[in-house]
């Protein structure tokens, strides 16, 4: 974990809204595994005076390159749509637990809607290298939009199931209603990150399907290293955590999904 | 850098090794940010509010974006007072800068409550006594608002702590109509300092959902958009009072601590800075030395002097 | 634009057009910004201050850059109410928006002076009594911090404008301990009507100077580092009394409206953000008549009620 | 008088921390003559809120190109260096009154100091057109500056006089050192602008060598159209003007420059 002054290598539009961003990781932080995030200054001075956090979308050890992959949102991700190339950019990170790889013979089933896509892609790519090292099982990862127009336009692993609303690509329908029809000879394990209505979706089916699964979590943060105590979640039992440093992944079963 | 230059701070009987702070609640016990800064380096640690009972605090969300500046409505969660002394406080006693225990409650007997039992306890430098947070309804507004209870209430937390030598430093909110008269208060009472200043009372709503974006509703308001408040406070305040006033509210460099110290603070503490840049605190405790030595002024404490009218 | 939508505000007797003023202090009397926006298509235009004799105001400067907001120590500079009636009435009486008459003073008599002579002149739509100014000693103040005091000023001035219909508003000072108790004592005066909030009070020092940036020292916070701060009090107030409530503080654009509407304004008033963009409250009228035909919202007195909770 | 969205045309240094902006005109907002200022906004979004003010360094009516020369002091003027080809500006203008051309017969004399150079600059050329044209006399124009390094190396007319302090450049000495050996068979009048002690010494040597000046003011600005009372200048006999609307050229002998 570190606070550094990076440097963008590459920006470009994956859809509408959103963004790819790369930029020089440095080495002296740690290697961020996949679900782990960063934090940006989303501004030149102190407005706004809180970093944005972003989920790993990808990272290559070889070239100490980071990327993420961001929707324009709001103030904050405006102004980050604005970067070019050779831009400095501010970055505090990893931070954050990642996700648990499955155990063998156990299929990983990757769900991703919206800003979910970033995370879910990079565990994606992370599951099938280890499967093809000959550890692990080939993930699956499913991705829901509205529509056509709306899908990513960056590198998708093969095996990557596209479900649209309107049926304008891929199968019609929800995450949800690919993932009830969906016939697997292995036991699965759903790793899901997305908005709060397609994640208290995947808790039901998951109480069918895939008992223990794995939620990337989003809360407003503050300080992103467990500090402030500001960016808690609501579990089953009553308790909270904090999203940012006993997460932002943790087991989806446990969470309060009807409180968040 | 100039060796020859006095950065110590006297509160009460307590020496501060130099005048940075981290501001409570935004530094948690000292673990979190120790990857990100020397914590040892710090002039002092204000921690989370610690309760009598356990707290979970507020419902989230619990923060919001706002002008140069954020809303928190943490509430005063924090694992209380016996969790606190069993599990943060042996890590917190192996660090080199003074540990500033901020104490929050209901009522009175739960500041008793903390200070009788922390004062057994070893490795505390002193306590800040939260009585302004804004965000607890029965505790920190009602009691930190009239200068006849802050005045009881100080008194029967010194009577706790002369004898042990713990400087009792008083919290101040800017949500009153006249600050000086608390500080006052707390002065009569026997506090050996002042912190000033806490968050005001801030809410924004979230148009597209039509309703506010805290779940509390309201929340308290800090970083850079409140330094003209803190800094006019500081300045009222530590010309109402002979006891030392540390500054906080909205500092992110050097200049903006020099605008506190100029003011009249004794000390300084950095908050919502830490979330921007980490290492805010111990930039600007360099940036002090170099002004210092640039400007030939040998003692912190000799800052507030400089102020022309 | 949908022409069903009603834009129509009430305050006592007096219906402005629409929902969207301009602040006082920041529009002088309606002469210097009508290059840059159309002065008759505002809801509202409320004057700088009069007082009854001319006023210089305080020394330079008078004004200060700070985080997403300025200070300003203008005081109560304005021609005296002679020169008032005489050079800039008769250009305001010819505006086609309401012209709120901004009144300040050192003292009760000051304020009493100013309406008995306004109260002979035509072509004034109400008058916005200023008890909250914090940059001057004698006046302001001292008059808007206690309940008792507000209430009688208040009953004195209504006494005296209830027949002619205008509506007495009282701008209330956000730097109090509790808000609801002046907004009540208005009311309980006559208040037709309240707004909500004047300037926080900030000090900004000047480093290398060594001495604060404004020349009297302290100033008056706007724009939109107090916007959360406006609009929690605005949510307070609004609640407290049955009356409407003016909601201002660090406007600049259609959201920032639509926070104070749903906080339970029934008007606002865009102030500093007239400094950065002139056109920002026929802008915000646009967006907020667009916001109501998107959302099918009949009345603009219909959004205060559309907050969840 | 207007506020419209430009375009920058060039940016570039002139001088250490000096910087010369070009932008697009709008010519509906009237033509701006020397002396007069426009507002600019410094940030992108309301950090800072107040619009800064800076004078016209030049003004071209064939391309409509308007110019200023601003040194980096602050926040503002920092995000304004940063600022490339074809960056979009928030412009406000032209505002305030210009100076007055001096009589027939007699020299002007224009002296600038620091940030003072724009405005002489755009007078200097603009008095050097008309008595081409056979209106008025040519001008001097007398700049000084601490040492040879900060002397901007911008477009100068010939008749230009540098004083340096340590005499690096030029006249050695201040301007009002070079002032006093003056010798012209013309009666002069003085146009000054310039840091506070530079304009203290011109109105005593205004005193004896030209009893009526011109001087460009500066003042902390919020509206910069007159509505604010924030920028009001103190005069000799107790009164006080603004300077955005009343000035910010006023004749120099009147104002109390004790007390700025
Ligand atoms: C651990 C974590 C990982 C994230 N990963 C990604 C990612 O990979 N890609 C991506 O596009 N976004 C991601 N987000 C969300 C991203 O942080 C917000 O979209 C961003 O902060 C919005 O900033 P803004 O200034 O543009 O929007 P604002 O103007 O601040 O807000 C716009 C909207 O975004 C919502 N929002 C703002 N911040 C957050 C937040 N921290 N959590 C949830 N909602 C928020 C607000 O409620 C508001 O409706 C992640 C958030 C978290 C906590
Ligand atoms: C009518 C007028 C014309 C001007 N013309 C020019 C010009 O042609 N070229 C140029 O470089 N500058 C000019 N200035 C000054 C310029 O406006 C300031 O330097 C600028 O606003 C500083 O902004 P900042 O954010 O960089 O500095 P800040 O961080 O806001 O302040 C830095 C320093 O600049 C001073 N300052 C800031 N604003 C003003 C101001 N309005 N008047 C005086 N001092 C100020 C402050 O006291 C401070 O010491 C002019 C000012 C006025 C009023
Ligand atoms: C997230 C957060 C939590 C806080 N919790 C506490 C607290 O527990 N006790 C306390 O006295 N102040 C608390 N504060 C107030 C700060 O200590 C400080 O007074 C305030 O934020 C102003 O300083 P700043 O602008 O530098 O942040 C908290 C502030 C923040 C932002
Ligand atoms: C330069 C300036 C002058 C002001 N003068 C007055 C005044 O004469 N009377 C008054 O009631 N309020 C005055 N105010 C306060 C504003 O009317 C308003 O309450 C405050 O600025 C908050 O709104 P804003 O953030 O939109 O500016 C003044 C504000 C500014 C910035
Ligand atoms: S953001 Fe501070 S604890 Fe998570
Ligand atoms: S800047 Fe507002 S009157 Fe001059």
């Amino acid at each position: 974990m570190k606070r550094f002054d990076s440097t963008i290598v590459s920006i470009e539009t994956v859809a509408a809204d959103y963004y790819q961003l790369s930029f020089h990781w440095d080495a002296a932080a740690g290697q961020p595994a996949p679900g782990a995030f960063l934090t940006l200054l989303a501004g030149s001075g102190y407005d706004p005076a809180l970093r944005r956090p972003f989920a790993f979308s990808a990272y290559d050890p070889a070239t100490a390159i980071a990327s993420i992959i961001f929707q324009k949102r709001g103030r904050g991700t405006a102004w980050l749509a604005e970067r070019r190339i050779g831009d400095p950019l501010d970055v505090l990170g990893p931070l954050g637990s990642g996700f648990t790889l499955p155990p063998a013979g156990v299929r990983p089933v990757l769900i991703a809607g919206g800003i979910g896509l970033g995370p879910m892609k990079y565990l994606a790519e992370t599951l099938y290298a280890a499967a093809a090292a000959g550890r692990g099982e080939a993930p699956l990862l499913v991705l829901g939009y509205r529509t056509a127009a709306f899908v990513p336009h960056c590198s998708l692993p093969e095996a990557t199931v596209i479900c649209t609303d309107d049926g304008s690509q891929g199968f019609q329908g929800t995450v949800s209603a690919y993932l009830q029809q969906l016939h697997d000879p292995l036991p699965l394990k759903y790793y899901a990150c997305g908005p709060a209505p397609m994640m208290r979706a995947i808790d039901k089916l998951a109480a069918l399907h895939s008992p223990s699964w794995e939620a990337a979590t989003e809360q407003w943060m503050a300080c992103g290293v467990g500090a402030c105590m500001g960016c808690v979640l609501p579990f089953r039992d009553g308790s909270s955590k904090r999203c940012c440093a006993d997460g932002p992944v943790f087991a989806g079963q446990l969470l309060d999904w009807d409180r968040i | 850098m100039n060796e020859n230059i006095d950065m110590t701070v006297q509160l009460g009987r307590l020496t501060l090794k130099n005048p940075v702070g981290v501001a409570s609640g935004t530094f948690g016990y000292g673990e979190e940010y120790s990857a990100l800064l020397d914590v040892d380096a710090l002039g002092a640690l204000y921690t989370k509010a610690v309760t009598p009972e356990v707290r979970a605090g507020n419902q989230s969300p619990r923060l919001a974006d706002t002008p140069a500046g954020m809303l928190n409505s943490i509430g005063l969660a924090n694992p209380g007072l016996d969790s606190f002394i069993q599990h943060k406080l042996p890590l917190l006693r192996q660090r080199k800068c003074a540990v500033m225990v901020n104490v929050a409650g209901c009522c009175p007997e739960d500041y008793i409550a903390v200070i009788e039992r922390l004062e057994q306890e070893a490795g505390i430098a002193g306590y800040e006594i939260n009585i302004s947070c804004p965000n607890v309804k029965a505790g920190g507004m009602a009691l930190g608002t009239d200068p006849a209870v802050v005045e009881r209430l100080t008194r029967q937390l010194s009577d706790r702590t002369t004898a042990g030598g713990r400087p009792l430093v008083v919290k101040l909110s800017p949500n009153v109509t006249d600050i000086c008269a608390i500080a006052r208060a707390a002065e009569a009472g026997g506090a050996a300092a002042l912190s000033c200043i806490n968050t005001l009372v801030g809410m924004v709503i979230d148009v597209k959902q039509r309703r506010p974006v805290l779940a509390m509703g309201s929340g308290g308001l800090s970083g850079p958009a409140i330094r003209p408040v803190g800094v006019a406070c500081v300045y009222k305040v530590s010309r109402a009072v002979s006891i030392p006033v540390i500054g906080l509210g909205g500092i992110t460099n050097t200049d903006d601590a020099l605008q506190y110290f100029l003011a009249g603070a004794a000390a300084i503490q950095v908050g919502t800075a830490l979330f921007t840049r980490p290492e805010t605190p111990l930039e600007i405790l360099t940036g002090l030395r170099a002004f210092m030595a640039d400007n030939a002024i040998a003692k912190i404490s000799d800052l507030p002097g400089l102020l022309q009218s």
